[in-house]
């Protein structure tokens, strides 16, 4: 069965809020409820006590990408100490513990960074195509519900949303 | 290199002829940019001539008269370092800064290169054969006593030539001229000891006494002296040597001292008399000559401490043999010659003559001995000039205008002379005077033969010879110049010398056997000279015949203080610029001045006290007045003057010579008085009095030294200890 | 290959220079100078200006501080001259040093170029590489005796340092410096690899005497002694050993001794621990006058 | 008063800021162009000294380094007023950054790039800067891991390309806003582009609020590793007046102290050209002035520390370069730097002054000055008076092209950084909107609170 996207705008979050509890407790046949999506102009993250925990693994790239940068700037620079000419420096040891520590850092803090950037890129789904329903108020100041559901349930879900003084209720064309 | 077909000969014959191809194309030598580079080819290159290697020539040093070996190396035909050579007794394989700046000297950008007629305010540019029919034709007009011949310390061949062309013309006014030489010394030591130049052992001496001898900086043979100066401290015996230095201002040779003892200038007869008197070892008339100058008036006029001349007469008394050195300092006044006798009474008085005092060997070929120059010659010539009784005056090594004190008006009696030739490296202050400018080889790409005067050891000649090919096609030896001249009136005597070189070559296998060679055929015996750079000769070794005497011997009581010029005018002497005729080498106007570490620049002395007295701080410009002229100069507070002198550096201050040294600080020449030494007529350089005056103007005084002047801040970075806190016998 | 060479040869990346690690072998070049025998009369510093291709600068670029000479002689007065209660005349004369790289054992401007332009080299020199040096000046900055000197202009095309003729003086055996890089005292390095290719060639070490630097062959006094510190019939060897001079000490023990040692041999800033090449030997004055 | 109105609506923050990237005041154009200007100088100047020599700038031996490499730490100093407000003040959820912290930021990217910039000015050879950068030449050599420079250049890099990505990732929703609501364009095709197609949806925003908190987390520490190294250069090296432990934590105050004062600047400028009135308020400045108030007399406490540490240290040479500080030739500078860096801010204290624009703009650029001084005090004396006597050099002073490059430098920055505000969001719309929601929760909930109390 063919399904379809409709996108809701509220003026504020508790009317949202209010329209995806009730959502959630009506139990709509052919909709499931991870396919509603909520966009705001603002983080909302009281949001979590109704969508209920979805999970954001950023920290793990964090994690690695440090672990990997570190690892990565003290082998290159003893390993290519230790290539090079090899001649002293200052009485030093080639291989000073000093320098190659500070560097270390750095490049820890460069992995993790750049690893959680790309952490963030993937965890988040971008960049990614506009989705079929979207609105420039949504940026503004307007809450927007956006599901994914069988035509079916449409009518239903419809309802829901102007039972919470749905703004504006745009549905995707039928294909 | 196999695939394209081209071995190695085609490579180079590739070069080679690329190179030839050009020449054919152009004109002239083969150029490459604009004549910038010339393409020389290996494959034709003489068998020394091995690229990336050096080869090592030996000759001898012309910067200065000592007489040093030098040893040149050259590289793809261009000479570029000199190092000493070795095997001279001399300088034993050392050089001093001026001596290592003699490449600079010959690769000067500022040399003459072409000979040169005046014309009007301007020179052209002339052929040598003009030049030569010029000179004849002016000679013919003249005869032999209105022509006068200035030169420098001359000796070997090139002066036996100049002494037998100038026999040619009928002229006997040959002036030697010399603005900084030992002239009195030579008279005192003649007088004291029967040489004009004994030997000095130095190293053999447990303590020197110097007035104003800077013995390592630029007096006699500076280069020997220092060689011998660090044995000295290494000590005989295992006893270190003490040098002391009585002086007004402090030379190098003061500035390493054991102590430095401050005189009141022209007074340094009176101490050494004083040193006698305090010895007591005197005995006769020496003693009663001395017997007035006690300790208490001798401290009075000299302004040294009773104390330190006890200790001073102490120590010489205990250590012996001793040295006692008169110097120029001390001869440089009117009584200059009395300070210097009773400076070498001292050495009488010591015993020291025959222990550290021993006659030196010397040249047997009289004719070949160096003609000294002197300032008397100066003067004559000055006299003469005014006079207006030379129409020709040739000028050879010298540069009077610039070192003539300012009161001789020497400039102008010049122009009374009709016709001056100049023989010139340079454009210099005298050869810009000159109707004929006579471009020069340098000293290395020049024959010659040198007699030092002073010997250091057995007697030598030194051999001078080109390290590489001339550089300048139209410059040319002064041999070969005299040559060229003499055979204008004796052509027949002369005709088998083609060159200088060839005459050169003949007058030394004439005389082989004394000269060393004996056994040995022509080539072998030329090519062994040549390659040693020095004739080791038997000599002879006059014995000294002076005796102690105070005959004569009088000293005129300090000069009184003369109201209107206050203070003494010591012309400082440094080591690299002497009278400044090689101050177009950049290396020695960049090295420091080893006591105020100026550079490029003249600087006026000051005592720090003398100084706050008058309101003078370091950078002022000071204005210099003497009798006869003034000078400005930036001022440089030295503690090492006596507060009654100030002394300003000889050497710049040119208004000509070439780029490194026109423009470049003051010249005090030229505000030098016109006063002699009685006896020998010399020149009594530290006779001048003068004023200062600030002008207002303040610079920032161009030195190596920093901001903390010459204190160590207590960082442990030249360190110094007392003898009695040091054993030198565990040393190395 | 990296990591493997890395953990293989682990304890020898981990030596310290020169106070854990063995001494040069089989060369170990190093200065003594005399200081009772310099009398300042700069004629080393000329030599040095002939031989290693030196600008002069001129006038005005010296007192901006410009001046490039490797080896600079330093007059120092004593202490007490001209304060109160010292004398007014300085009675014992100057005191002359020459200052030149010091060739650091434990360099600190090594440690501090980011281009690694400057090095420490098997036979004990502190190197300068002149065409991987970017200019950062930092060997500079960190170096105690300030004997490094920058190219602040491009001196080869500067009027009148070389004008046409003077350049042929220049020493092929010694780059020419351009502007931007630094350079300083390299013990005359073009000398020692000249020694050294000749020795190989005949299948021997450099013997003493064999090569000397252009500063220590024009010192018309010797006060310079140059040569192999590992080659215990090298002069400077012998200099150092009697005067108690150890290289990878930065007190020495005959300092230690109360009294004195009664030896002349020192080396400057030994507490900062560059542990320098150089001795030198104090000047003495006679202290009976 | 309040630091911002709760009753503005969203649709007129979008509004005000989407109009200062439009039509600023005209003083923004004339700012621009005395910077351009500026910026004109230090190019010409360095042409000059690019082809004839350093030597053109009036450094020497000893002088080595001069102006370029004090101005470099006083703009790298400069750049930590970005994390101050944005990382540290966000992880302790000072919301009163959230109007001002995207310019701070932006303060330090700029100032980074303002601060590289010295380093390649300061080069004697610029032409081989690449020497330095670690990667292995056709000769296998890499630089000296060993220099304090290059740990510089890897922790200004690593800061620099931190700082851009954390000013990115932050602006994304703004960006987002940006496309929505500008007119067809270039414009809105580069934010279109930039947004990376964020609609805010939940997932993006869950994701972004941890990003953005990690990644706050790693620049903390990474700041304070920048001016630590910065400080490194020196205190690493073994020179008098340098050698010193507590540089590193003196060199990090002094930092944050300029980049706080930096921000009193440009507040009051951005606040007035682009009409942030209502954004930028006084209590907010209010209370910048105040943390920089703290700042400064933590920088006046190191400094003390500093000098303390140095007079009872028995170390000779670095006593005596701090003699020469105080009464040598550089004493008049060395004085200006106490006045300008521990007395002015005395100023702050009094709460009249700290909501007086036009004397806290006079007092923040004293204290500028004052932080510019502290930098040249730190390079300049040392080498002027180092541990060997003889090469002190006291009369050797920055030619003009160290001038003009410095004064430059300003003008670089400023086209940079008054670039950025034209072309993007200066104020951070989503943040205020934040702000703006949280502040009326708050109200309300203290309101229901107020209501049941009675």
């Amino acid at each position: 069965m063919s399904q379809r996207h409709l996108l809701a705008l509220f003026n504020n979050f508790e009317d949202a809020e209010a329209a995806i509890y009730e959502l959630r407790a009506a139990d709509i046949k052919g909709f499931n409820f991870d396919d509603l999506t909520l966009k705001s102009p603002i983080e909302h993250h009281e949001v979590e006590s109704v969508l209920g925990q979805r999970s954001a693994n950023v920290q793990w790239f964090s994690l690695g990408g440090s672990l990997l940068g570190g690892l990565l700037g003290f082998f290159l620079i003893s390993g290519s100490q230790a290539n090079f000419y090899a001649q002293m420096k200052g009485g030093k040891p080639i291989v000073p513990f000093p320098p190659n520590f500070v560097l270390t850092f750095e490049m820890c803090v460069l992995g993790g960074v750049f690893i959680t950037i790309l952490g963030f890129l993937i965890c988040a789904g971008l960049p990614a195509k506009r989705s079929p329903l979207y609105n420039a108020k949504v940026s503004e100041d307007q809450i927007g519900v956006l599901v994914k559901a069988d035509e079916s349930a449409m009518a239903k879900i419809k309802g829901v949303f102007l039972n919470h003084q749905a703004l504006e209720i745009q549905e995707e064309v039928s294909k | 290199m196999i695939d394209s077909g081209l071995d190695r000969r085609d490579f180079l014959k590739v070069l080679g002829w690329g190179g030839a191809a050009a020449a054919l194309s152009g004109c002239g030598n083969t150029s490459i940019e604009d004549g910038k580079e010339t393409v020389v080819s290996y494959v034709e290159a003489a068998d020394y001539a091995i690229p990336g290697i050096g080869v090592y020539y030996n000759s001898t040093c012309a910067q200065c008269d000592a007489g040093c070996s030098i040893n040149g190396r050259v590289r793809e035909g261009r000479v570029l370092k000199l190092e000493g050579n070795p095997a001279s007794a001399i300088n034993r394989g050392k050089t001093c800064g001026l001596g290592q700046a003699g490449v600079q000297h010959h690769y000067n950008p500022d040399r003459v290169r072409e000979p040169m007629l005046r014309k009007g305010d301007k020179f052209e540019t002339i052929t040598w054969d003009k030049a030569y029919a010029l000179i004849a034709e002016k000679l013919n007009g003249a005869k032999g006593e209105e022509v006068a011949f200035l030169s420098g310390g001359v000796s070997g061949h090139l002066k036996v030539l100049l002494g037998n062309y100038l026999a040619s013309i009928g002229c006997k006014n040959h002036y030697v001229y010399e603005a900084l030489a030992p002239a009195v010394a030579r008279a005192a030591n003649k007088k004291a000891y029967g040489i004009e130049m004994p030997r000095f052992n130095i190293n053999k001496a447990k303590v020197v006494l110097s007035f104003g001898a800077d013995f390592l900086g630029s007096w006699v043979s500076p280069v020997h002296f220092s060689q011998q100066y660090a044995q000295f401290r290494k000590g005989v015996d295992g006893q270190r040597g003490v040098l002391i230095q009585v002086e007004s201002k402090m030379t190098l040779t003061g500035a390493n001292a054991d102590r430095w003892v401050p005189v009141r200038p022209g007074t340094e007869g009176i101490l050494a008399l004083g040193i006698i008197n305090e010895l007591g070892m005197a005995s006769g008339d020496i003693a009663a000559a001395v017997k007035g100058y006690d300790r208490i008036r001798v401290s009075k006029e000299t302004g040294v401490p009773p104390g330190q001349i006890d200790k001073i007469a102490a120590l010489l008394k205990l250590r012996s043999p001793s040295l006692v050195l008169a110097g120029s300092a001390a001869e440089g006044y009117a009584h200059g010659s009395q300070n210097a006798a009773a400076i070498n009474l001292l050495n009488h008085v010591l015993g020291n003559v025959g222990k550290t005092i021993e006659a030196s060997s010397s040249v047997t070929f009289t004719q070949m001995a160096p003609a000294k120059g002197n300032t008397a010659a100066l003067k004559s010539l000055n006299d003469g000039l005014a006079a207006g009784k030379y129409k020709v005056l040739f000028s050879y090594a010298a540069n009077p205008v610039f070192t003539a004190p300012g009161a001789l008006k020497f400039k102008d009696n010049l122009a009374k002379a009709d016709f001056k030739v100049s023989f010139a490296h340079y454009l210099d202050e005298t050869a810009l005077q000159a109707d004929l400018v006579l471009p020069l080889d340098s000293a290395l790409e020049d024959w010659n033969t040198q007699v030092p005067e002073y010997m250091a050891e057995g007697a030598q000649i030194n051999i001078q010879q080109p390290l590489m090919e001339k550089l300048h096609a139209n410059t040319r030896g002064m041999g070969d110049i005299l040559l060229a001249l003499v055979k204008q009136r004796r052509a027949e005597e002369y005709k088998s010398f083609d060159d200088y070189y060839a005459y050169l070559r003949a007058a030394m296998l004439q005389n082989k056997g004394a000269l060393g060679g004996g056994g040995a055929d022509d080539d072998t015996f030329w090519n062994d000279t040549l390659t040693k750079g020095i004739v080791k000769l038997a000599g002879s070794s006059g014995a000294l015949s002076g005796k102690a005497s105070v005959v004569g011997l009088t000293l005129p009581a300090p000069s009184a203080a003369d109201a209107q010029y206050p203070l003494h005018l010591i012309p400082g002497v440094t080591a690299s610029l002497r009278d400044g005729r090689h101050a177009n080498q950049p290396w020695l106007q960049e090295s420091p001045d080893p006591l105020t570490t100026i550079v490029w620049d003249s600087w006026v002395e000051i005592h720090p006290k003398k100084a706050a007295e008058l309101g003078i701080k370091e950078g002022d410009i000071l204005e210099v007045t003497s009798r006869s002229g003034s000078i400005k100069a930036q001022a440089y507070l030295f503690p090492g003057i006596h507060p009654d002198a100030i002394s300003v550096p000889l050497g710049r201050g040119h208004d000509a010579l070439g780029r490194y040294a026109k423009g470049y600080g003051a010249n005090p020449f030229q505000i030098l008085d016109a006063v002699f030494d009685q006896e020998t007529g010399e020149l009594a350089m530290h006779e001048t009095r003068v004023k200062v005056s600030k002008t207002g103007q303040c610079v920032i005084v161009v030195k190596d030294e920093g901001s903390a002047g010459g204190k160590q801040m207590g960082r442990k970075i030249a360190v110094s200890m007392s003898t009695d806190e040091v054993d030198l016998s565990k040393e190395v | 290959m990296s990591v493997n060479n890395l953990l293989e040869n682990w304890a020898q990346f981990r030596h310290f220079h020169p106070v854990d690690d063995k001494p040069h072998d089989p060369y170990k070049w190093a200065m003594s100078i005399d200081l009772d025998a310099c009398t300042g009369c700069n004629a080393c510093s000329v030599a040095c200006y002939a031989e290693n291709n030196l600008p002069v600068v001129g006038k005005e670029k010296y007192q901006h501080g410009h001046v490039m000479h490797w080896i600079r002689i330093e007059r120092y007065w004593d202490e007490s001259l001209g304060v109160a209660g010292g004398g007014d005349f300085p009675e014992q004369g100057a005191q002359f040093l020459p200052m030149m790289c010091q060739q650091c054992e434990a360099a600190p401007c090594e440690t501090v170029c980011p281009a690694a332009a400057t090095n420490h080299t098997a036979d004990g020199l502190n190197s300068q590489i002149y065409n991987r040096c970017v200019g950062s000046r930092y060997c500079s900055a960190n170096c105690p005796f300030k004997v490094r000197y920058f190219n602040w202009y491009d001196y080869p095309t500067t009027d009148n340092v070389w004008p046409a003729e003077m350049n042929q003086q220049l020493n092929p055996d010694v780059t020419v410096r351009s502007k931007g890089v630094m350079e300083k005292c390299t013990f005359c390095v073009q000398r020692l690899h000249a020694a050294k290719g000749t020795a190989k060639n005949e299948g021997r070490l450099v013997h003493d005497g064999d090569v000397q630097t252009a500063c220590q062959q024009a010192c018309p006094t010797s006060a310079i002694t140059f040569g192999n510190l590992v080659d215990p019939e090298s002069k400077v060897h012998k200099q150092w050993q009697s005067q108690q001079v150890e290289l990878d000490k930065d007190a020495q023990v005959k300092d230690q001794k109360e009294g004195g040692s009664g030896l002349r041999g020192y080396r400057i800033f030994e507490e900062l621990r560059p542990y320098p090449s150089v001795m030198y030997l104090e000047r003495v004055r006679e202290s009976a006058v | 008063m309040k630091d911002i109105r709760e009753d503005i609506a969203w649709a007129q923050i979008n509004q005000d800021v989407l109009k200062s990237m439009e039509s600023p005041r005209k003083l923004y154009w004339v700012i621009l162009f005395f910077a351009f200007a500026a910026f004109c100088v230090g190019v010409g100047c360095e042409v000059y000294q690019y082809q004839t020599g350093m030597g053109v700038a009036n450094k020497n031996n000893p002088h080595a380094w001069g102006l370029y490499i004090s101005t470099f730490i006083f703009w790298i100093g400069m750049s930590h007023s970005g994390t101050l407000l944005s990382a540290i003040l966000h992880l302790m959820h000072a919301d009163w950054r959230k109007p001002i912290f995207r310019f701070a930021e932006a303060l330090t990217t700029f100032s980074l790039m303002t601060a590289g910039l010295f380093v390649m000015v300061h080069l004697g050879r610029l032409w081989q800067f690449y020497y330095s950068v670690p990667y292995p030449d056709e000769r296998g050599l890499w630089p000296n891991f060993q220099s304090p420079l290059l740990w510089d250049a890897m922790a200004i890099f690593t800061y620099l390309s931190s700082s851009i990505l954390f000013l990115y990732i932050g602006m994304i929703p703004d960006l987002a806003i940006c496309r929505d609501h500008l007119h067809e364009g270039w414009r809105k095709k580069l934010y279109t582009l930039l947004s990376l197609g964020w609609e805010g949806t939940d997932r993006q925003w869950r994701n972004f609020r941890v990003t953005y908190l990690t990644i706050a987390c790693f620049l903390i520490p990474l700041a304070v590793s920048v001016h630590s190294i910065v400080a490194a250069d020196f205190a690493m090296s073994q020179q008098p007046g340098w050698h010193v432990t507590s540089f590193p934590a003196y060199f990090v105050a002094g930092a944050l102290y300029s980049g706080c004062s930096a921000i009193i600047t440009l507040f009051i400028i951005l606040r007035y050209v682009f009409k942030f009135e209502e954004y930028m308020t006084l209590p907010i400045l209010k209370k910048t002035v105040r943390l920089t108030f703290a700042i400064a007399m933590i920088w006046t406490y190191l400094n003390a520390v500093e000098f303390a540490s140095v007079w009872y240290s028995h170390d000779q040479a670095s006593k005596d370069v701090l003699i020469q500080k105080v009464v040598g030739p550089f004493a008049p500078f060395w004085w200006g730097m106490i006045f300008c860096g521990s007395v002015v801010p005395l100023m702050l204290a009094f709460k009249r002054f700290q909501t007086n624009v036009p004397v806290l703009f006079v007092v923040s650029l004293l204290l500028n000055l004052g932080m510019w001084l502290e930098r040249w005090m730190i390079v300049a004396p040392t080498f002027s008076h180092g541990y060997y006597p003889w090469t002190w050099d006291h009369d050797q002073w920055p030619g003009f092209v160290q001038w003009g490059m410095v004064f430059a430098s300003f003008g670089w920055f400023t086209m940079l950084f008054m670039g950025f505000c034209k072309v993007f969001p200066s104020v951070s719309m989503y943040e205020v909107k934040e702000m703006v929601y949280h502040r009326k929760l708050h109200l309300k909930n203290s309101e229901t609170a107020e209501q049941g109390a009675h």
